[in-house]
Parts: C-alpha cells; structure tokens; sequence
C-alpha cells in the first residue's frame, strides 16, 4: 500500500490531493483547492497539504510520495515533481479510461496532449504567448459584464448570434468586447463569442498532436465552463476528419493532482522495487 | 505577394463594363477552365511564382501556367483563405509564417476547389524560379513534398550591390540552359525552339510598352487611374499567365485607350462606386494590399479624395517603367535579367530610389507604407525606407500594417484612424503652409 | 580534479567564455584591432561566411549573432514590426548604439528576406563600412553554381585585399584554410565527446565555448576548445537521470543562455543542436592544395550542414540530416526551437517533423525570441518529454 | 459667456476640456470610459463645467479682493462638500440597483440574507462617506467606479463573513450593479447642489474669510451665468464610433499635437501614453503634426498594462509609481505582454526578486518601448513632451528622463500635471478655431 500526494501549483489556483494506491486499486482519500489571488503559492501548497492530511486523518509521516506538478518545483517537502502535461494525461485516464487525449485549459495556458491507455504521454502542444483566450481573459470580461463564474456556462449556451472576438490581443480584445456592449450585443452572444474563439484555438492544438478519434478528457479549471465545453463540441463537429467525443468531469480541475499523486505512487513502488526509496525533504 | 483579380466580388451594378474589364475576365475565365479542364484535355500544369515568372518559357512546352500566389489572392478576395489558413495551421504550420503560403496548403487540404468551383489540377512540374523571396523556396519544398513531382530550382541572386554583374546573368543563363530547359523538354515531350520562345518575347514587350503608357498616366492631374486598386487589376494578365499572348496585346491596347480618353475627358479613377469625387489627396504606396477586406480598404482611400498615382506592389512581376522590355534578340539573358530586375529583388537602397522618385515625378502628396505582415522580403526595412523617403522629399509618410490574405490581421478601425489623421494631417500642413505663404 | 593540461580548471575556460558572451561592446576584438594599426575587424551574421578569406586578408572575423536577452533595444525596435524577428534590430541596437563601431566590414549571408534586407540598410545607415550581401548558389553543380560561387568568392577576396591595400595571396588563404580545419575538427570533437558523455559537457557550457570562436581568433580559440576538453575529460561531474535529445531550428536567432539551461534542468540532455553553425559548417577538410577557392567552393557545395536556408534538390534527402543527427548522437527524441516569425526555420518545421514521424523519432516544438524571460513552458514540455522516459524507460 | 469644449473619449478614461474666448482653460473634467459612449462625453463634459463653475467662483470672488490662500482653503471646502453630495447620490443609486439584483435562482435560499447585507454593507458606507472626503483624504481614485467599488469590497468581505454568506455573491452583486448605474446618464441639478454644498460650507464654519465679499450673494452670480457651449470637438479612441458628427471630430494625433503645443509652444515631440496605445508625434513651431508613429496591434507596454499589474498586486494605479521609485536596482524585463504581465511578476516574487525592483523594471520597459515608437517617428530633436495617462506616474517619469538623457542627451522635458488633458485641449482648440471659420456652427 502506498500513500501519495499530489500537489498542483497553478497560475491561478492551487490543487491538492491524496491517494491510497494498492496495485491496481486507487482510493481518493482526500482533496483541496485554494484560490491563488496575490497570496503566496508555495505557502498555500503547505495550507493545502495540511488540509488534505487532515482531512484523511493522516500524518505527514504516513505519506511515501509527495509529488507536486504545474510550477510546483520550488515546493520544499516534496519527493519528486513532474511536469503538468505528464500530470494531465494520467489525471485524464483516472477521470475516465477511455480517454485518449487530454486537453488542458487553464488561466493561461491550454495544452493538449495524447496519451495512450496508461496514461503515457505521446505528443503534445502548448499555446503560445499571446492568448485572448485564456481563462484570466474570460474571467476579467465576466467581472466586467457582471457576471459570475457559474453562470458563464448557461448564458454562453443561451447565445443566439454569438459575436466573435477577432482581436488575439486580449488587452484589445478587452475594448474589442466593451465596443460590443455599446452596440447592444447580450453578454450571452459576447461570451459565446469568446468561447467560440477559444475553441478554435483548442481545436487547433488537438489537430495538431493528431488527436482524430476517441475520448477527449478536458482538464484544468475551465473544463467546469459548460459554455466552453459545448463551443468545443460544436467546434469539432464542424471538422469532418474529428471523430472525437469531448467530455468533462466535475473532478477535472484536479487532474494534475490526480496525476502527480498517482505518478508519485507509481514511481514509489518502481523505486522501492529497485530499493531506492526516496523521501520527502 | 502578387495579383489577378477577376469575376465574383461584384461592383456597383449600374457601372457600364470597360471593354478592358470585359477582357480580362473572359482570360481569366478561360485559364481557369483550361486549367480545370485538364483531366480531360490531357495539358500539362506547371506551377510557378509571379515574381520572375517565366510565361514566355513555359508556353513553349505547352504547358499551363498555374500560379499558387494567384490562387491564394483569389481566397481572399473570395473570403476563404481566413478558413485556409487555419486549417493549414491545423495541420502544423506556425502562425508566424507567410499566409500566402498557408492559404496555398489549406487550400489544397480543403480539396483544392479553384475560383470557377472546380478541382484544380496537381501540378506536373514546379518551376521554382526562387526570386526576390526566400520563402518560395519552402513554399515549393512543401509542395514537392505533396505532390512528388519534378521541380526545377531556378535561382535568382540578389541585387545586393544595386546592380546586376555578368556573373549573375551567366549563372541564371547556365541555369536555364542546363537544368530548366532540359528538365522542362522532359516533363513535357515538347523539344525547345528557341524561336517560339523569341515570338513571346516580342509579344511580351509589346504589351508592356501599354502598361507603362497606362501606369504613367497618373502623372497627369487628375490621375485617371488608381495606380495601387485599379493598378491591381491593370497588372493582372501581364504578371499572370498571359505575358507573351495575343490576349495580353488586345487587353493592354484596350486599356490604355479607355485610359487616353479618362485623361481627355479630365475623369479621375474609376473605382467600385462608380467615378471617383475630386482628387484631394496624391500618394504613392509601398507594399502588398490586403485581399480579404480588399473593397472596405479601398473604400477608404476614395472615401477621402485619396488617389494612388505610384506602387511599388504593381512592380512586383517586372519593373518595366525604369526600361526594361523582353527583348527577343537574347531570349535567355532576357529572361534573366528580367528575374533580377523584380521589384523584391532590388536592394534596400534602390527601393528607396525608386519611391523617392515616384514621390516627386508623380507629384504627390505623401508615402503610404501597407506594412504587410506575412512578407518579410517587403516589409522587413520598411521603416528605414520611410525615414529616408521623407528625409529626401520632405514629404510625410505614413505607416498601416494588414495583411495580404488573414483576415485576423485586418482591422478596420486601426487602419481608418490611421488614414484619417495621415489626410488630415496633410490638410493641416496644407494649410498651415497657405497661412506661413 | 578539473584541470586541462595546461592546468587552466574548467570553471575558469568557462568563466573567460562566459565573459566574452556577456561583453556586449566586444572588448577582446577592440583590443586586438587596437594592438595595431593596421589590423581590421570583419563582422559577419549567421549562418556562414567564409572566415577563412577574411583569416587571409589578416582580419579578424567577428560573429555577430544579436544582441541576447542582456541589451536593451531601443533604436532597434524602431526599425521593425513586431512581427519580425528579434535579430536584426539588436544587430541595428549595436550598431546604432556604437557597440560595433571599429567594425570595418560587414556580411551578410544569404539565409532570409530579413537578413537579406538588413544588409542593404546597413549600407544606408553604415556608409563608412564595407557591406555585402553575401550570396550562395542554390544549385550544386560545380560547373553551374560552382562557378558562380568560386567568381562570388573571388569578388570578395579582391574587396578584402583592397581593404587591406595588397591583394590577398593563395598561399595565404591555403595555410587559413589549414588552420580553421584543425578549429572545425576541435569542434567536431568537442560535439563527439559531449554527444558521448553530455553531464561531463553540459550544453550551455559547450554552447559558450563554441560560441567564444565568434569572437577570439581562430587560433586562440582552437587552444581554448583544447583546453576545456581535456579539463572536463579529467573531471568527474554528476550524472542526471536525462534522456537525450537533439536541439534543432536554433541555426541563426540565438536562443537565451538561459533556455539552454532549462533544457537541461527539466531533464534533456542535448546531444547535438545547429546552434552557431558557422563554427561547423563544412563538415569535411576543405582541401590546402590546389586552386583554394575552387576548394572551398567545392566543399560548400558537396560537404556542407543543411539548414532551411538551403535548397535540397533531392525529395529523398530532405530533412535526412537530422534522422542522421539523431542517430550519430544516440538521441531519444528531438526538440525544434524556433525563433518566433522565423519564417524559414518555422516553414521547414513541418517537413523535418515527417521525416521524423516516419522514422518514428519523437519530438517537441516551442518557439523563443533571444531575449525571451519566461522559461516556464519551456520547462514545461522539456520536462514532460523526460519525464516519459524517467517513468516508462528501464530505472 | 461662450465655452468651446473638446472631448477626448480615450479607451481607459474619457476627458473634457472648456475654454473660453481668450483661449483659457477654464475646466477640466474627466471620467473612465465605458460602454456608453454618449454618457462617457456627457460625464467628462458635465465634470468640466462643475470645475468651470469653481473657476469662475475663484474669479469672482478674487475680483472682490479675496486672498488667494484663503480662497483655496474655502473652495477647496466648498469642492469637497460638492463631492460629497455627489458620491451620496450616486451612492443611493447604486444601493437601489444592488438590492434589485437579488433575485432569481442563485439567491434562491439567501435573498433576505444577502438583501441585509446589502443595507448593511451602503449603511456603513454612507457612513465613512464624509471621511474619504476630508480634508487631506487620500482617495485610491477619483472615479465613481473604483471609489465605491474598493470601499464595497472590503466592507462586503467582512458583512459577508459576520452574515456567513458567499463573498462572491455580494461581488457579483456589485459588478452586475456597476456598469447599469454608471451609464445612466448624470442626474443634473447642478446649481442646487452648489448650494447644498455652499450651505453645508457655511453650516460648518460660519465665518468663512473670503474677503469682503458676500459669498452667497457672488456664487448666485456666478451660477446665473450661462455657460453656453458654443463648439465642440470629440477626439480618440476608435473616432469611429465617437456619438459625434463627423464636423465635430478631429484625429487623436492632431489634437495631442495642438494640446501639447499650447501648453508649450516650443515643443517639437511629444509623446502620449495612453491605455492601449502609444504614440509618438512630431509637430512644427505652431503645432502642426509632421509625423506620427503608434504601437501596432500588441499592446504590451501600453498604460493598460500597469492596470493590470495594480489588479495583480492589489493595489491602486496611483501607488504603483510611488513604490517603485523605492527600488535602485530595477530589474530586467524584457516582455511587457500585458496579458502575461501578471505571470511574469509572479515568477520573478517566487524567484525572489523584490516587488520595487519588478515593479521599477516594468515601468523602465514601458518607457524602452515608448522611446522605441518615438525613434521610429524621428527622435527627440529638442523641446520634448510627455502626455498621457502615464505622465502621472512619477517612476514612469524618471525612467523616462533617464532614458531621453541616455540616448538624446540634455533636452527640456515638459511634463504637466494635467497632461492628460492635452487631447481635450487640442480639440477644445479646434472647436474654437471651427467656430471662428463658420460661426453659425452649433454644438452636436
Ligand atoms: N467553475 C468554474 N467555471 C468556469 N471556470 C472556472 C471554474 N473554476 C475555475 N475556473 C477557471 O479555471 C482557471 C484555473 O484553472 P486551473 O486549471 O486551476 O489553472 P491553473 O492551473 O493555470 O491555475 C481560472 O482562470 C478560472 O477562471
Ligand atoms: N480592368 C479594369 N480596369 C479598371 N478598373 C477595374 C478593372 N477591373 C476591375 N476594376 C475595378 O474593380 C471594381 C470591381 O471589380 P470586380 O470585383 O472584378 O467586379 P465584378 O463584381 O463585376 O466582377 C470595378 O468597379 C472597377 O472599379
Ligand atoms: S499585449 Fe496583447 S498582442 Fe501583445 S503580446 Fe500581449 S497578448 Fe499579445
Ligand atoms: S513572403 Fe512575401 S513575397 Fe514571399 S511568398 Fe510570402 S507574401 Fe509572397
Ligand atoms: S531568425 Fe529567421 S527570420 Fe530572423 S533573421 Fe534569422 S533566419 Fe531570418
């Protein structure tokens, strides 16, 4: 049996969670987030490990793999680190094995990446700089429009005529979104729009890693925006030669977590095999 | 870079058709039937670029001119290529790179539907005649990858020192002589006769004597013509697949009589809502248009009494104003030095020439830069060429950056601010001068 | 203990290369012009140029490849749109900035429109200095590009002769083209040894070493590549759990020091890159007897790197280069770094990436600028291509 | 009297400038912009005619042989009780808006909670109102908007917690509130808050020392002068959708130029940072533009850059410049992405770097790409101009200096307190020369 943490630093929140792995049988024993928003990350991934300790009534000494993921390197009581995508892949396979691929959308960044049924990593793909369609974007122009996280799905999914963000800058894309609200467009269709392009660019990414067929598990914190979800899933039903099932899963924002942990174990049980077992600083 | 308009875009209804405009969309009509008919008719297509384009060469093999760059203007103005070059990104291509070459290949993935609605053919032999941009030479590259088939590397050395050496003519002669006339009698089965390439030529340089007559007409005050819109559609047929044709003479005496009597008639440009207004503002223009907001961009221009009396972009396939002709007594040193006199493949400093001059022969008011994002060979040293064009003419110059056919890179609101404070700009000094004189 | 023969430790080889990288006014190259008068300084960009010629003329060939993530550009940016790579208006910066200043020519090789361009602003913006643009033949015959290529090489020997004030003698190329073959096979042994242990020769050290021979003489640097490879050969450095990977597409924009690094900290050993081509260009002796320019033309066309800047004639051929790369150095995978709105290197990405699918080569791809600060993603998908091989190899 | 008015409706602020006759300002007013244009320019020109009011009290009151410290210390009383009633008013507004929010299937178990909040929440606002409004109170702004929005944070964090409701309820609340209340066009009756105020003024300390004069008596005076707006011209950004006929506007750039050249007839480049773009301007000895450059499409190392970093540091625009003037080691930074701007701070306080050092080094690259753009439109040759939002920052400026004086030597560099009107004042100028050309001209 072996216990192993997961903690995943991201740009905007920090994720945590605990396993119980026994061969093939993994348990979820616990799990936090904690909202980033100008507090210190690396004091937050200690509030988050205590949390997720306390919560499965374990003690730090319990634990045989502390793995962290995202920009996690610099944690000071972990094992070992491992980079998201590899991260992201296997969160995906636990969420739901049939996954294929796993498309990562968070504050700033999207990833795609295809794994195989063990969650191996094949190819993959970052956006680059210069992203009007992340999720920092989205959330700024929500505040703007007054409009709170869990209802950007549902009034995304009720726009009519959405309107298309053509800016890539999303500093002007910022203007580009306030011009339309003078011109009367609903926030639905604004934020459609915005969906819309943000698809697109993910669509992109998961052409590009030579996804076609099976199951795309979206992870990161925006797999929970329905609105996004569904411009994917319209998106790729556009492209003839996609054959890919889109899916989401309340647990998504974890899948680093998820996947450190599960990682962290695996490498555990390789290392113990060979009798090298390391431990948390 | 490059050009050919033709059919769809639609102008106003009610402006009566030019016997020039009716021409040249019959040529174009028919070339891309020939084109498309080729399943049937059996022909062979050779692709090739604009810029050094060798038509002369290629009709003596029989074979059909088709010119991606064309293609790729097409899909703009026909609003498709925003869609092609996605997909070409899709499958891999960085979003920094040249459109021009992206519409291309998103073109093809997306079946490769030509402007009359019909398959365009793969082509039997690409004729990389690799001048004044190094991106054709990847264009092709990833082309023959596509296609597999024969391409014939041309290579045309740059104009570095401003002038043109007997090493260079020899080499391109050597060239032509060894690896491009050869491999080209093999891809076709048709023996070279040095004598049809001779009558092309002749041909060639008569039509070009009418464009020069037409391009030079915007001298006059008002400019009957619109050197940069209008100039697109002017260079059309002799940049494009019909240089060295009897449809090119027809056209091009058309055109220039139509313009004879503009001039007469004291008319300014015709443009897409019919005769322009009075003629406020003269500029000369450096660098490509953009194709997917073609008519909106013009629009701007025309809007505001603006008239474009010089362009470097209808350059782009030969610089015949400063001289050169074909000229059928050395047919293949003619060709050569046709290449190397493009306009893309003069040095820096000869550009800035050439736009200083324009600025003062055609009297005009200003420079405008269309800084084009895809294209390096133009666009990288286009702020020096501004510098130095305003520090000799001491007229403003003003700078708008688009793209030739990604609609992303076109935005309206930026370019119109732009112009606007440039006219008004102009105005102001006008005046200012009125009241200092 | 780290010592080289000559008793100079590694850390100091590299402390010296390091200061040479990080001086952006070029003092050695100064004082080595200043030492006498009638000593000149030719500077050239990427990717090649041919420095024996310039060796010849009693010159010292000076590399300039940008300005890196140190130099602020200010003049520079003034020049360019934002979409146009970074190179050419720091290359401006040092210009405008007087950095390069007791430069008396410059050239500007035949690898894109940018450079292309940059040469004729040069010639503009820098009367007082030999400019020229650079030209290689695309096409590989000797009797058709070879030809040219031996007139354009003899057009340049003239000009610099007549810089110097007495024309430059076989002889005296013969015996430069001796001396930068003994530096091209030091570099190539310096690739072999790291390609064989890449801990004991960690890229960014490599790259520093290999990147001092832009600016020292030639015969300064070959004893420095010597001394640092017999320093590192004596020395026992720590060993990492890497895979190995070729770095590609980093053939003329150069990335930063610090991405090098992060490579390497995220777990990929570089193995063999295009960093500084011109340091290995030919990848052959270039014959000392006979008619030299006919040799070094000979060479250029038939033993020569590939890079997008070059026409491959042979489909079959493309990108087979790197599959070799890859091979020759035992690498696991491929990472292409490419500088943003490269046009040549990011058109040639695609292709390259076939020829590695078929092989069944796995590969990466990012894009950086010289002065790029962020290495996050960088790390980031370095990192996941080693952690695949930390999880899924034998260990 | 006649008033000629320029407006330059900016992408972050929107400002209005009065002159009159003899070409004086006479009031400056400004706004944020927001997504109602026509109430953006009604806003900023309603502003300039309050503080053309207090012009003209000074005036009048000096012309009665006030003393001018003692005048400053009345009107500056008299302007913070005219603010006041304003901020209440619209204070009131906002309440109302708020509470009609609650509703719906989100507060389907808490709307009387959350409702309670809210009266709680505007209680104590209105209860610390008159303190952000005394005298030598630091406010974090001078908008409506960032006023009561910090203040409703952080009291809704705490009736939130007391409450034990969701804070992003009560956020949501307010942002839904906001953009509605402040686009309503602004509720007038201007002269009766004059007296309110004036009332509250004398209420507090009877014996005002103004001279001799019977204040009362002159401020009616004053009120009853008419303020006719006799032209006006819009200017800025994206002038095509400026609620303005096309008569009445004039470029962005031209107007920049005007506006800098009268503030200081000798200058011959001027430099404008504003939220999204960058300009820099060449103009002759009357203030004519010779030539322009702008930021193309990207908008790093725009003024609205620093807004992000103060949203990422939690703090307001105005502290930034202040905190990092502490730091003398700026550090590098070479990517003024805005949208990465937060990353980047992020990265560079885990590797730790101090935050005055990040934060000087960010306005040094802002500065580097403003002079950047400025080279491109011909260098600084002599007299040189800063303008814009940005010219408010004091490390912006000093960069600035050090820069210029690195790479053009010692020039004289002009940078006025209100350089954020320069646009409003060329235009305000240009409506005063339209007028004069073709008198019949009339307002929009
Ligand atoms: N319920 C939700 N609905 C929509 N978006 C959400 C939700 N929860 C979080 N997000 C978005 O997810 C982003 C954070 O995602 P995450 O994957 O944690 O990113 P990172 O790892 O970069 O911090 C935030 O930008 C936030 O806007
Ligand atoms: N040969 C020509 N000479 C001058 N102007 C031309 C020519 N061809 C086209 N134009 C200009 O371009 C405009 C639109 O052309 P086009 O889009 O081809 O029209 P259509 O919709 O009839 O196909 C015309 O109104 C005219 O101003
Ligand atoms: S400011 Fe805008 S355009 Fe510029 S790099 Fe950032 S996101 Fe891209
Ligand atoms: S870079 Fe310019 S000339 Fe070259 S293919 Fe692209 S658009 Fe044409
Ligand atoms: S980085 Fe690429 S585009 Fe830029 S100069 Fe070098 S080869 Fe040309």
């Amino acid at each position: 049996m072996t216990i192993a943490a997961g903690i995943d630093i991201g740009t905007g929140v920090v994720k945590a969670a605990l396993f119980r792995v026994e061969g093939d049988k993994t348990d979820w024993l616990s799990r936090a987030t904690l909202r980033i928003r100008q507090r210190d990350p690396m004091e937050l991934a200690r509030i988050a490990y205590d949390q997720i300790l306390a919560e499965a009534k374990l003690a730090e000494k319990d634990v045989d793999y502390v793995a962290t993921t995202g920009e996690g390197e610099g944690v000071p009581f972990h094992t070992g680190h491992f980079y998201s995508m590899t991260t992201h892949g296997r969160g995906a396979i636990y969420l739901d094995p049939e996954s294929r691929a796993a498309l990562d959308v968070g504050a700033l960044h999207g990833r795609a990446i295809s794994i195989d049924e063990r969650g191996k990593v094949l190819t993959y793909k970052m956006t680059s700089q210069c992203a009007s369609g992340s999720g920092q974007f989205l959330e700024n122009i929500a505040r703007y429009l007054g409009i709170a996280q869990d209802e950007i799905g549902s009034l995304s999914r009720q726009a009519d005529n959405p309107e298309i963000v053509s800016s890539i800058c999303a500093v002007l894309a910022e203007t580009d979104v306030i011009n339309m609200v003078s011109r009367g467009i609903s926030a639905s269709n604004i934020l459609k729009g915005i969906h819309l392009s943000m698809a697109g660019r993910l669509s992109k990414l998961l052409k590009s890693i030579g996804t076609k067929q099976g199951t795309v598990m979206m992870t990161g914190g925006l797999a929970l925006d329905s609105g996004l979800v569904a411009a994917l899933i319209e998106d790729i039903a556009k492209m003839k030669e996609m054959k890919t099932t889109i899916r989401s899963h309340p647990d998504s924002i974890y899948a680093g977590a998820i996947g450190a942990a599960l990682w962290g174990a695996f490498r555990h049980d390789k290392l113990a095999a060979l009798g090298s077992v390391p431990r948390a600083a | 870079m490059t050009i050919i308009v033709t059919p769809k875009a639609g102008p106003a209804k009610d402006i009566e058709k030019d016997a020039s405009m009716v021409k040249q969309k019959e040529m174009m009509a028919a070339h891309y039937d020939r084109l498309t008919n080729v399943p049937q008719t059996g022909e062979k297509v050779c692709a090739t670029f604009v810029p050094g384009n060798l038509n002369e060469l290629i009709m003596c093999f029989d074979l059909v001119n088709n010119l991606p760059e064309v293609n790729a203007i097409q899909s703009g103005l026909r609003r498709q290529s925003g869609a092609y070059v996605l997909e070409a990104e899709k499958i891999g291509h960085s979003e920094d790179v040249c459109t021009y070459v992206k519409s291309d290949i998103g073109m093809m993935a997306k079946g490769n539907i030509g402007p009359n609605g019909k398959k365009m053919p793969d082509p039997d032999v690409l004729l990389l005649s690799y001048t004044g941009c190094f991106t054709f030479m990847k264009w092709f590259e990833l082309l023959r990858e596509q296609y597999k088939c024969e391409t014939i590397m041309l290579h045309t050395p740059y104009m570095g020192d401003g002038k043109i050496t007997k090493n260079m003519t020899d080499y391109m002669v050597k060239q032509l002589k060894e690896e491009v006339i050869p491999k080209l009698e093999r891809v076709s089965g048709v023996k070279f006769d040095i004598d049809r390439l001779r009558e092309n030529l002749k041909k060639s340089a008569r039509a070009e004597d009418d464009l020069v007559r037409v391009l030079q007409s915007a001298k006059h005050k008002p400019s009957p013509i619109d050197a940069y819109f209008g100039g697109i559609y002017y260079i059309g047929p002799i940049f494009g697949a019909f240089r060295g044709t009897d449809d090119a003479i027809d056209y091009y005496s058309f055109l220039r009589a139509e313009v004879e009597e503009r001039i007469a008639a004291g008319k300014g440009p015709v443009t897409p809502d019919g005769d322009m207004g009075k003629e406020k503002y003269r500029l000369v223009v450096e660098g490509p248009p953009n194709y997917t907001n073609f008519r909106q961009f013009w629009k701007m221009f025309y809007d505001e009494g603006a008239v474009v009396v010089a362009s470097t972009y209808s350059k782009v396939g030969g610089v015949y104003d400063l001289g050169f002709r074909h000229d059928p007594d050395k047919p293949l040193e003619t060709l050569a030095e046709y290449c190397l006199g493009v306009y893309t493949n003069r040095s820096l400093p000869m550009r800035i020439d050439m736009i200083a001059n324009y600025l003062n022969e055609y009297e005009a008011d200003g420079l405008l830069i269309n800084s084009i994002k895809s294209c390096n060979s133009f666009s990288a040293g286009q702020l020096l060429i501004m510098r130095e064009v305003e520090k000799r003419t001491g007229k403003p110059a003003a700078f708008i950056e688009s793209d030739l056919v990604d609609p992303r890179y076109f935005s309206a609101a930026n370019i119109k601010n732009r112009l606007e404070s440039y006219f008004q700009m102009i105005e102001q000094k006008r005046a200012g001068g009125r009241a200092a004189a | 203990m780290a010592t080289s023969l000559n008793g100079s430790k590694t850390s100091d080889i590299v402390a010296r290369a390091q200061a040479l990288f990080d001086d952006l006014s070029f003092t050695s190259a100064r004082q080595w012009k200043a030492a006498d008068p009638s000593r000149k300084v030719v500077g050239y960009l990427p990717i090649y140029v041919p420095r024996e010629i310039i060796h010849a003329a009693g010159f010292l060939p000076l590399g300039i490849v940008g300005g890196g993530d140190q130099l602020e550009v200010i003049h520079g940016d003034a020049y360019y749109q934002s979409y146009i790579c970074r190179i050419p208006r720091s290359t401006i910066e040092l210009g405008v900035s007087g950095r390069i200043d007791f430069v008396d020519g410059m050239l500007f090789p035949s690898i894109c429109d940018v450079i292309r361009n940059l040469s004729g602003m040069w010639k503009m913006m820098f009367p007082n200095v030999y400019v020229r643009y650079f030209d290689v033949p695309q096409n590989y015959r000797d009797d058709i590009g070879g030809s040219y290529y031996v007139n354009e090489l003899a057009e340049l020997m003239h000009d610099l002769g007549k810089l110097r004030g007495k024309p430059i003698t076989d002889d005296e190329l013969r015996n430069s083209i001796a001396i930068y073959n003994e530096n091209r096979r030091l570099v190539r042994e310096l690739y072999e040894f790291r390609a064989e242990r890449p801990w004991q020769a960690p890229a960014a050290e490599a790259y520093l070493v290999l990147r001092a021979g832009l600016v020292l003489q030639v015969e300064e640097h070959s004893a420095m590549i010597r001394d640092y490879l017999a320093a590192v050969r004596n020395e026992e450095r720590p060993r990492r759990d890497n895979c190995r990977v070729v770095l590609t597409g980093v053939f003329c924009e150069q990335p930063p020091l610090n991405l090098i690094k992060s490579i390497e900290l995220a777990g990929c050993y570089v193995v063999d890159d295009d960093l500084l081509l011109v340091t290995r260009w030919l990848t052959a002796d270039v014959p000392t007897e006979g008619k030299p320019l006919e040799n070094l033309a000979r060479t250029f066309l038939h033993q020569s790197e590939s890079t997008a800047a070059k026409y491959e004639p042979d489909l079959k051929e493309k990108g087979q280069h790197l599959v070799r790369a890859v091979r020759r150095s035992r690498a696991e995978g491929v990472i292409f770094a490419c500088p943003s709105f490269c046009d040549p290197a990011l058109l040639e990405r695609p292709m390259l990436q076939h020829v590695l699918k078929d092989a069944e080569i796995p590969y990466i791809a990012f894009k950086y600028a010289e002065n790029s600060g962020q290495m996050q993603p960088i790390r980031e998908q370095a990192g996941t291509f080693a952690d695949s091989i930390k999880l899924w190899s034998g260990a | 009297m006649k008033t000629y008015v320029g407006i330059d409706l900016g992408s972050t602020t929107t400002k209005a400038i009065l002159i009159d006759e003899d070409r004086a300002v006479i009031g400056r007013g400004i706004t944020n912009s927001r997504s109602n244009y026509s109430t953006a320019a009604r806003v900023a020109s309603e502003e300039a005619r309050i503080d053309a009011r207090f012009t003209l009290f000074r005036r009048a009151l000096n012309a009665g042989g006030g003393k001018s410290g003692e005048l400053d210390e009345f009107l500056g009383a008299l302007e913070r009780s005219f603010r006041l009633l304003q901020f209440l008013e619209q204070l009131g507004d906002l309440e109302e808006t708020c509470r009609g929010q609650v509703k719906g299937e989100r507060f389907a178990k808490v709307e009387d909670a959350v409702r309670e909040a809210i009266v709680e929440i505007f209680k104590r606002l209105r209860e610390e109102a008159p303190s952000l409004y005394a005298p030598g109170a630091k406010r974090k702004s001078d908008f409506f908007r960032d006023i009561a929005g910090s203040r409703y944070h952080a009291q809704a964090e705490d009736v939130a917690r007391a409450a034990a409701i969701p804070y992003e309820l009560l956020l949501n609340v307010y942002d839904k509130s906001i953009i509605e209340v402040e686009n309503r066009p602004p509720s007038g009756g201007l002269s009766d808050k004059f007296r309110q105020a004036l009332a509250r003024v004398l209420a507090a300390d009877s014996a005002v020392k103004t001279g001799s004069t019977d204040v009362p008596k002159t401020i009616e005076k004053t009120l009853d002068i008419d303020l006719e707006e006799t032209y006006l011209v819009g200017t800025g950004y994206g002038r095509v959708t400026l609620p303005f006929s096309k008569e009445h506007i004039r470029s962005e750039i031209l107007c920049h130029g005007l506006g800098a050249h009268m503030m200081y007839p000798n200058t011959r480049t001027v430099l404008d940072i504003g939220g999204q773009d960058t300009k820099g301007i060449q103009i002759d000895a009357n203030g004519i533009v010779e030539n322009f450059q702008m930021n193309d499409r990207c908008a790093a190392g725009c003024g609205r850059y620093l807004g992000y970093i103060a949203d990422e540091m939690n703090m307001g625009l105005h502290e930034l410049g202040p905190l990092a003037m502490k730091s003398n080691r700026p550090a590098r930074i070479n990517s003024t992405c805005t949208v990465f701007a937060g990353a980047e701070l992020r990265d560079r306080l885990s590797l730790g770097e101090k935050r005055e050092d990040i934060l000087a080094g960010l306005h040094r690259s802002i500065i580097l790409r403003a002079i950047s753009i400025i080279s491109r439109s011909g260098g600084v040759t002599s007299e040189f101009t800063f303008t814009g939002g940005v010219a408010k920052n004091e490390a912006a400026v000093r960069e600035l200096k050090k820069v210029i004086k690195e790479n053009y030597g010692d020039v004289t560099i002009n940078i006025d307190p209100e350089s954020i009107y320069t646009g409003a004042l060329g235009a305000a100028e240009f409506a005063r020369r339209a007028h004069l050309e073709q008198p019949e001209g009339r307002a929009a």
